[in-house]
């Protein structure tokens, strides 16, 4: 029994980190919106996959790091916490794996970065990165099949985090190819975008929460910080205490995925939840206790609380899980 | 109790209902943005004429000299109607009140009417940089100009509402300069081409460009825009943030016809699992509505709403969150995309904050309802 | 359109408060739990009765006051706040007028408060008060029948609220007489005691809250009232909020019920959530405002929050009320 | 990360389970009663027997030298097999520790067997009447008996869990007379019927007669019981309240257990609208294990965990709130009724309370962990 992130993975993490810190600054992040240069975030993310963070999941002898779920946690986290608008859990946990099982000729630019890829694996119509990932990976009943972007009917939309490229899936598909038809892949790779989801989402939720905090020491209210009222202490505290709960549970996910334990999937369904309401209690007590400041788009805030409104719901939201683990626990 | 309408509020209810239903134009985009803002003063002049801008003003400034219950009628029915955002109601719901208490007649006959008819748009200059709920940390002043006969006025507010489209601006500024906090302020009203004045518009959370800084450099304002007495400021401006927490700003009205709303939305995507948070909503607009008949019924009496309005700002504010949420997860991935429920939530979330952040408001509720200790 | 208590509830409600407060201090309710003399409460109930409020609901001709539930909603908040341990609510909103209505020859001592009346109007075979009251109104399929309590089969519980004398009802039944076998009339018997119940609710609420601020005004720790503290106002103000909009709702209802308006039941489901919510939440934020205090039996906040636990659940619990609005509203 | 057991502690997993299938006793009154008090010390008199009741002590002080994995087995074993509550937890969780950290070797041997043993029952004397929460604010004084050879105790205890039941007391009194908060402190052990001591028991809010309050006048306390340094008596107390704030006094294994009762709970008492809370809860559960075993491992890494414990406190007790009014939701109107339930969901309300009541526990997380200033 050891619970704590193990060296390679930690590396891993600490190696994408500071790529991200210096590459992707927030004024990266906010190229990612309508008008800006969507080549910015596709540069970062470039550096990024020098680290080899996109082949994490990738056999060595495929030109990845063969590492496992252990490692994409922490790494997804940090990207998280950055903030940049790619599809990293999609290309990361599902389209590089899948393209190295499949021999792809398209793996070697997704490991160099310069191919994201997004992915529809529910039953929405709605694709995240769909108006700029070059390859999408889409589900069809029980299979997983690979396209150009450019082969199918995207018709973007405007969103709420205006950085995540989304886009409408149409019925017309030219091309593509089938990635993935056993149903223990397919089911797998949805397991393993839950898992990466749960992780951004802690990311998320520790970078508004340090926001905040620096916020609180500095900013001044009634001749005193807001930090030294306890309304905003004890509302800063459950936040912490709140990701501090989530985290440990998404990285035991992330093991029971890697151990393939029986009930990995239910771990992985507890971990979504804990993540998506702690990010949302840490978005919603970031900006109120921001004031007035948490409410405007000069300020940084909104650009993290946006990413965790569109990812709580997605790859199953909070009740979707809670019913799968009630029927397992038979209530 | 007696909980029925008198038949004349049942025939202002169904002149303001058939009206209405003949005159609310389709979606317009938000009032807070500029082609917004154009779309909405259309809307606001209609209102005006035909005497539904300010229904519960005197006749002779353009209202209907409605009671406070006709009051709530109109806006139980305007909200209902789904009838735009009102870019007016900085002016007629919050300077509007301080004018009728501490305007001069002169000052009353020279701006309400031309207030009403969204001829002059007013917005709020109370937050200044580095103070935001605490509004007597006021830094901007203004220095007497006797020779003129007024005062010149410099400094900086921020989070000003819509102050990029308004065209005047209501505010406090010091004018006792050895005082400090709430003494020695006075309540100065201003147009916002006066010489001196800069607008710097802002983004919102929802991306509207709703929020503006304003910027002043020595600006004159003569005595006859100075509301109240000079130095009275605070207690002057006071009458407005009381109406602005409390029951005029956010009436029942439009509670119930958001919860009306999310049920529609939860019969379309029915959810075993956020049933009871539909419900729930539906009873706190209830709630809300009810709450806000024994209010009025005591303001009608005569006994003043004082620190109760903090009750109202912190149930509605706290109840619109909620029933937006509960509509955010009733559309599960879709509620990212742009859309009426992605904007109301957006902007729910400002309600605990603007007007007094719900944590001022709760130590008001302890304090001066509870009698709890200060320190 | 106005929404005021009327005159004559007023002076009702008032003379039945300055009764109770003078004849039911918590000893009497103390008295109520086993071991106390029972008739203590007993006691203090016959002057309640002396003011004429059990016979609230009753005709004037029949020796009542004649009045209508918008009397019996502030009555039962006063009862709610003393805490008196009596069957209240179905003593003078079912009881009462029931036995009026049939012309029965126990209805003097019932509006003398001689006598005692217990109800179970529900599915449940819980009979609170089932070891005291003399009469005992059960349902029937679609008829209530009233039996003296001698003529039953009734087991004692040991209860959280030891001052409830609960029963449970058993299947043997003597006697009897039917009291109401008009679907309407069972029907609105059954939401006066909800509504009952409501106020009793929100009266149990005002009290622990009132009991609450005094004690954080004047216990010090950490060299300053606890009641400066900001958590401990702030949690109180919640409180406070929860009361304030849960008794305009019961108020409401009792209208809406006396009025016949078509919504009633709804309006009173809505008011039962409120008041059960509130009062789970006042009593809650008491025992933990109180602190170590809060949770001992010799102080008196507990008579009052474990009343509020029996109540809540009672008379159909906040989600049996809930899905009948959910019901109602087609969601 | 590798979240199996090893084979060595699988088979202590296995002994413990079967030892405690073969022997725990069926239901028993509460050990906080009177008459509950002596059931449970023929209990803690059989675990002692097959040394399973200080399982993480060294065995010559009649433990197993369980590891820290070891004992969290031990623990989830112990509640999934429904065994009676810990009356000798004072002592074992709260003061043991203290002795292992400040205790002399003679203290050690003296003390350690008889309490592993059930022979000595300790409780604490922390809380005074008038200072619950604030620890620091301890009135009880001792004076010096230099001739003798020891000290004088005088004053007053409140809110001593099982104290009316218990031998031996540990407690904080104030040596240095000029003293403020927490300087000036002594750590003293003392038996109950030493000359001078009187114990009043009186009743929690679930009807047990929990709780005592202990008089002091003038007892006397030789050296050898003084735990630590003279003065220094809050740093030795902190060993402790860290321990009980932190992972030994509520192990996961104790809300792994609730959890399964309130899924099984649910299963026979369906209801669709409480099923989420259900779930919710044995995810919280499930939570709190977890990171429990990432803590235990910087433990036993050597890395102190200091503040970190008020989150552990905070998650508990509230998960255990939740949990428990889950459950009497499900019981709905019959979770009126005394049962394990009803005083489950009672004696959870005190979690929040004890140990450093969860405002606290907030301002310390705030102020240690989040660096939020403290004026």
């Amino acid at each position: 029994m050891r619970f704590e992130v193990g060296a390679e993975a930690a590396a891993l993490r600490d190696a994408a980190a500071q790529v991200l810190a210096g590459q992707a600054p927030v004024a990266v992040l906010r190229a990612g919106w309508p008008g800006g240069d969507p080549g910015a975030p596709a540069a970062a993310w470039r550096r990024v996959a020098d680290t080899g963070a996109v082949g994490a999941l990738v056999p060595v002898a495929a030109g990845g790091l063969g590492l496992d779920e252990n490692a994409v946690v922490p790494l997804l986290e940090a990207l998280g916490y950055n903030g940049l608008p790619v599809p990293a859990v999609e290309t990361i946990a599902i389209g590089a794996p899948l393209l190295a099982i499949a021999g792809s000729d398209r793996l070697q630019g997704v490991l160099d970065g310069d191919c994201q890829v997004a992915a529809q694996l529910g039953d929405s119509d709605l694709l995240p990165f769909g108006q700029r990932a070059e390859l999408v990976i889409l589900r069809q009943q029980d299979t997983l099949r690979v396209y150009e972007r450019t082969d199918l009917e995207l018709t973007p939309c405007v969103t709420v985090d205006g950085s995540r490229a989304l886009a409408r899936v149409g019925q017309l598909r030219r091309g593509g190819s089938t990635l993935a038809a056993t149903p223990g892949v397919v089911a797998s790779a949805w397991w393993r975008g839950v898992l990466g989801t749960s992780a951004l989402l802690v990311g998320l939720a520790a970078r508004m929460l340090e926001l905040t905090v620096g916020y609180v020491r500095q900013r001044e209210q009634f001749g005193a910080p807001v930090g030294s009222f306890q309304a905003i202490k004890h509302a800063l505290a459950s936040a912490l205490v709140a990701v501090e709960f989530a985290r440990p549970a998404v990285l035991a996910a992330g093991w029971a995925q890697a151990a393939r334990v029986p009930d990995a999937a239910r771990q992985t369904s507890a971990a979504k939840v804990l993540a998506s309401d702690a990010a949302r209690l840490v978005a919603r007590t970031a900006i109120q206790c921001h004031g007035a400041m948490g409410y405007t788009t000069e300020y940084d805030l909104h650009l993290f609380a946006k990413r965790v409104w569109a990812l709580a719901p997605s790859w199953g939201d909070p009740a979707w899980h809670r019913a799968r683990i009630a029927e397992s626990l038979g209530v | 109790m007696d909980l029925t309408w008198q038949p004349s509020e049942q025939s202002f209810r169904t002149e303001a209902r058939e009206w209405l239903a003949a005159h609310v134009p389709g979606p317009m985009p938000s009032g807070d943005t500029r082609e917004g803002f154009a779309a909405h003063l259309e809307w606001e002049r209609a209102l005006f004429a035909a005497r539904w801008s300010a229904v519960s003003w005197p006749k002779r400034f353009g209202g209907r000299d409605a009671t406070l219950w006709e009051w709530l009628i109109f806006e139980e029915e305007y909200y209902r109607a789904g009838a735009p955002q009102r870019v007016t109601q900085n002016g007629i719901f919050l300077l509007a009140p301080t004018l009728f208490e501490f305007g001069t007649p002169q000052q009353q006959e020279r701006l309400l009417p031309r207030m009403a008819a969204a001829e002059d748009l007013w917005c709020q200059g109370w937050s200044e940089p580095g103070a935001g709920s605490d509004l007597a940390a006021v830094r901007s002043r203004a220095v007497r100009d006797e020779a003129a006969g007024g005062w010149l006025l410099s400094g900086q507010k921020t989070w000003t509402t819509r102050g990029a489209f308004c065209t005047h601006l209501f505010g406090l500024f010091r004018t006792d300069p050895d005082s400090a906090r709430h003494h020695g302020l006075t309540y100065f009203l201003l147009p916002l081409d006066a010489p001196g004045v800069t607008v710097r518009g802002f983004e919102r959370l929802d991306g509207d460009e709703g929020f503006a800084e304003v910027f002043f450099d020595r600006v004159f304002v003569p005595d006859q825009d100075v509301v109240g007495d000079v130095d009275q400021g605070w207690r002057v401006a006071m009458a407005t943030t009381g109406s602005e927490r409390g029951l005029t700003l956010r009436s029942p009205g439009r509670f119930m016809a958001s919860a009306q709303r999310l049920v529609e939305l939860a019969r379309q995507r029915p959810s075993d699992q956020l049933r009871d948070r539909v419900v729930q909503s539906w009873i706190e607009a209830q709630a809300y509505q009810q709450f806000t008949l024994q209010q009025v019924t005591g303001i009608v009496d005569g006994k003043p709403s004082g620190p109760e309005s903090s009750l109202n700002k912190i149930f509605w504010s706290e109840l619109d969150v909620r029933l937006q949420e509960t509509a955010m997860d009733l559309l599960g991935e879709h509620g990212e995309l742009d859309s009426p429920w992605s904007r109301g939530f957006q902007f729910a979330l400002a309600g605990p904050i603007y007007a007094g952040t719900n944590e001022v408001q709760r130590n008001v509720v302890a304090e001066r309802l509870l009698g709890l200790p200060r320190v």
